[in-house]
């Protein structure tokens, strides 16, 4: 069974769309995290799934279920799904008090909530701070509680809302483990946002990439601010340098996109005593190479001057073999059908 | 100085002594300024709350009228609750002017729209996470006002401890509506005011160390209850 | 109902015929009360911004003295003044007794704390980082302590209206220190609440309108400083 | 000549030591990026350096002369450097005002005022906003502003708190494009924080490390929370996984912290058909490989379960004869003398 199913969802917030998802299924018992610079819609999308802010538009199902957004039936479903705020806040009152919350509005009795509470406190290892009081807690063990909070609801999705930003350095391999623990959980599917990609690897077993509201290609971040002009039928102009592209794209003036599918380049090591950029290619400086699900993420500086990061996703194999590292100079090509041009908003 | 001194001394010899006189005048106003809290408090709480966690058309234009009453004097209050009152008002006939009652109705209109804007501005300083906490931890919408209702408690009990310091202080109302009748509507406010050049000069002065401490202690009160709102946040 | 209608429509016609009595009155009450929050403002806000911008041993303390000031009754103000200014009080042979400037001497002592305890949370409420910024980008200490006060502008204004509202409203000392002498030291409230009843009713009417209506516009030009000021952050 | 000196400089906070540095020295004409986690001590050793706050104890020397903090004898000082702060605030004024502000406060004429002003708007892109409310400014404008408003004093430093932090996607680029012309800028020396090591390695020449108030070695990632125990005298234990260690550490309860020093952590692929961890081995995951001024970053998974993130600083020939690969499986050692293990505070 899915969890989720989102249809044409849409959030606006006045002249901004927020969130704007043409369709995305997210499997159960899964541990998926949401990566995606700043406002980029993560955390309106976690509002949506966690059923407290229905879309401007679009249909969401939760567990199969159409989601109707009125009050009466909208509190049943809410109560399976638990979301942690990215600054959690406590109510003001002690740790334990706050962690039995969710079972005392489900109408458990006073044995069940302390039993339930003390357990969830242990497990964030937060058990002998279960009298003092929950507002005077430290970034770090606030994030602990609110996450023993939230467990204490016993829901069958936890969604958390970078879960380490904010956290001080001691408690964030804590909560990271925290995190990673609960991701092996039976019958809890997990969703978790972070900037982190590092981290997404580590404890995610999907990911999910959003860029301004929008689902995204694997790395969102080849999405440039340009100029694209009709210009020898063949190129488009990115930050004032000519990248090859198949077809002749359309001519748009300022406020277009460009956007570069990172799975459609190539990178290839500075063939030796080649080092001009022949025709069609491009010089770039590696940066970092990092690990993804079953690529291998390579992020690339090509712009002239400080200029322009690119993200390459490639296979293992083609890394080792070029014998590619941080720091080498490489040259790229672009697949025929890597760019997509966003028209400027109307 | 030596006259200010020697009221005062007097004033503290009348007030060791347990004059009969002074102590229901201080009996009055305390009973007349409680009652009045008491009925603000019980309509001003529920609706500065139901406007601030409520989302509906004009809620902006009644924030606005609500803070503007704000403004209201104590003698255009005074003067239009005497209208009402008079024997040629419209409820003349209940016979209600120059009673403790009459002087609870002018009161009650004036801290109304204190207690409610202030209801208002404490729960609204409530962090909008709070309430989206109380949902996503399974709370309805009743557990969840409840939830904020109980975060924004200190602000409320500021909003009602400031209502009280402002009624018994007052005299406007209590001059107008009670016209300082001896042994039945006269407040500390009112005897001060008009007695203090009839020879009742040392009664004034024992009823302005009396009205000062408890304005004094309900400032604090109200400093004690903000400041651990502060402190909360 | 019919007498407050009645009443309502005479005050307007007194209103419109520009009776010299009913405008001698307001003009006194004006310029008291525009004294008093002069006076009161010339030191309040130089004061609460000091106490604010600067760091000293016991500065919580003054802090908390002058909210507590905040509660002082005006009756207990004229009280004091009073003492002092009586014919055996300390300053009694300055003759100042039932005269405007003892009004303005009582009014001052109300609303000087007022002036400079919201010039202090005015103060205090802007950003750190505007002194760090002043001063970074090369302001020498008075330029950067201006660039605070340009920054708080719209809550010392607030602060200044506040202060005229609350004077311009009250009572109890304009009728303890000024004695409500005709074409003297007779104000809009005093006015009201010792004529109602002795066939002035119109005139009190009349007042009352005015009165309400400054009190409002004062109110409405609060919210506006105040909305304008929470806008800019 | 050196910009700065520091000799013995601490900042408390009651009872935090907020900044501890024993020495440190920044030449003229600098380009330097400052790194380090959330709480690290960034932002106040900006404020140091920016002459803002006095340190409560040791010495500082700007440009040759050593500082008395002052105010009559810092205000010329304070002249020569400017901060821009990590969320910067605009005085609510026009933005040609904010800019002028400097020259204004440095008494230079109206017409120099405006325009220093205007040049330094148009640096930043930024010169159609002259007339705009400045305090209308979206995060990245703000920042372009706040920039120009810096530059307009002409000082020989620039100090950045995290420039890009807070700005949207298509102003941080902008900004970073103008934070790498200014790198290049003669006689202005300019210092950034940032928590972004691939934005450091583009834009600074040259980085400081913190670590927990202290300069660090340039890896302060490796540092954790550890209970170091005296077992067979060699061992040191770390997050509850065994690592060797050459001198027997001496012995600790908790709140005690284990440092490696990035430098002398070996990688080593699994060599085939020996996958089982050998005597005094440690199995990782290589993570992410980045490029370091003159070294390669490493950044392993060393943990058993989403554990322990260790980073190391390897020679690129190491990294390219060894054919290491994100995603590969690698065993380490570490040098006899790697760990630095510190006492808890008493």
């Amino acid at each position: 069974m899915t969890l989720y199913d989102l249809t044409l969802v849409q959030v606006q917030f006045g002249a901004l769309r927020a969130l704007d998802i043409d369709r995305l299924s997210l499997p159960e018992n899964s541990a998926c995290a949401l990566l995606g610079p700043n406002g980029s819609g993560k955390t309106t999308l976690l509002h949506v799934l966690a059923l407290l802010r229905p879309p401007t538009r679009g249909a969401v199902s939760f567990m199969g279920e159409p989601v109707s957004w009125r009050e009466k039936t909208l509190l049943p479903l809410r109560r399976k799904v638990v979301l942690v705020d990215q600054h959690p806040i406590m109510f003001s009152t002690t740790v334990i008090k706050n962690v039995s919350y969710g079972p005392k509005m489900r109408g458990e009795s006073r044995s069940f909530q302390k039993r339930i509470a003390l357990e969830c406190l242990d497990r964030v290892g937060m058990k002998e701070y279960a009298d003092r009081p929950a507002h005077r807690l430290s970034g770090g063990e606030t994030q602990r509680v609110a996450i023993a909070r939230a467990l204490a609801c016993g829901p069958r999705v936890l969604l958390l809302d970078e879960p380490t930003a904010g956290v001080d350095i001691e408690n964030q391999s804590v909560v990271e483990k925290i995190i990673f623990d609960l991701c092996s959980e039976k019958n809890m599917s997990i969703l978790f946002s972070t900037h982190n990609p590092i981290q997404a690897e580590r404890l995610a077993r999907s990911k999910i990439y959003l860029s301004a509201g929008r689902l995204a290609a694997p790395a969102a971040e080849n999405r440039f601010p340009a100029r694209v002009l009709q210009q020898n039928g063949l190129l488009a102009l990115i930050d004032n340098r000519e990248i090859h592209t198949g077809p002749p794209p359309e001519i748009f003036s300022t406020g277009s996109f460009v956007s570069i599918d990172p799975e459609k380049i190539r990178v290839y090591a500075n063939a030796r005593g080649n080092s001009g950029p022949r025709n069609g290619w491009l010089a770039a400086k590696v940066l970092q190479i990092s690990a993804e699900t079953d690529r291998i993420r390579v992020v690339l500086d090509a712009g002239k001057a400080g200029g322009t990061l690119l993200t390459a996703l490639l296979k293992a194999g083609d890394v080792r073999q070029n014998r590619i590292v941080p720091g080498d100079s490489v040259q790229i090509t672009l697949d025929p059908d890597a760019l997509r041009i966003e028209k400027p908003p109307a | 100085m030596d006259f200010l001194t020697k009221s005062l001394a007097e004033a503290a010899g009348m007030l060791a002594s347990l004059d009969p006189e002074l102590y229901f005048i201080v009996y009055v106003s305390l009973k007349v300024a409680l009652v009045s809290t008491l009925i603000a408090s019980a309509a001003g709480v529920p609706l500065g709350f139901f406007i601030a966690i409520r989302k509906f058309r004009g809620k902006r234009g009644v924030i606005t009228v609500l803070n503007t009453l704000l403004a209201l004097p104590t003698v255009v209050i005074g003067l239009f609750v005497y209208a009402l009152l008079s024997r040629q008002g419209a409820l003349g006939s209940l016979g209600l002017l120059y009673t403790p009652a009459a002087i609870v109705t002018g009161q009650v209109i004036l801290i109304l729209p204190w207690v409610a804007a202030f209801t208002v501005s404490a729960v609204s300083r409530i962090d909008e996470r709070y309430r989206r906490t109380a949902m996503t931890l399974g709370a309805g919408p009743f557990q969840t006002a409840f939830a904020i209702l109980r975060e924004a408690r200190f602000g409320i009990i500021g909003a009602v401890i400031a209502a009280f310091g402002r009624v018994i202080a007052e005299i406007g109302i209590a001059m107008m509506l009670g016209g300082n009748i001896k042994g039945f509507t006269r407040t500390m406010t009112t005897a001060m005011a008009l007695e203090h050049n009839k020879g009742e000069f040392v009664l004034a002065v024992a009823l302005g160390i009396i009205l000062l401490a408890v304005s004094l202690a309900m400032n604090i009160l109200l400093q004690l209850a903000q400041g651990r709102y502060g402190e909360d946040r």
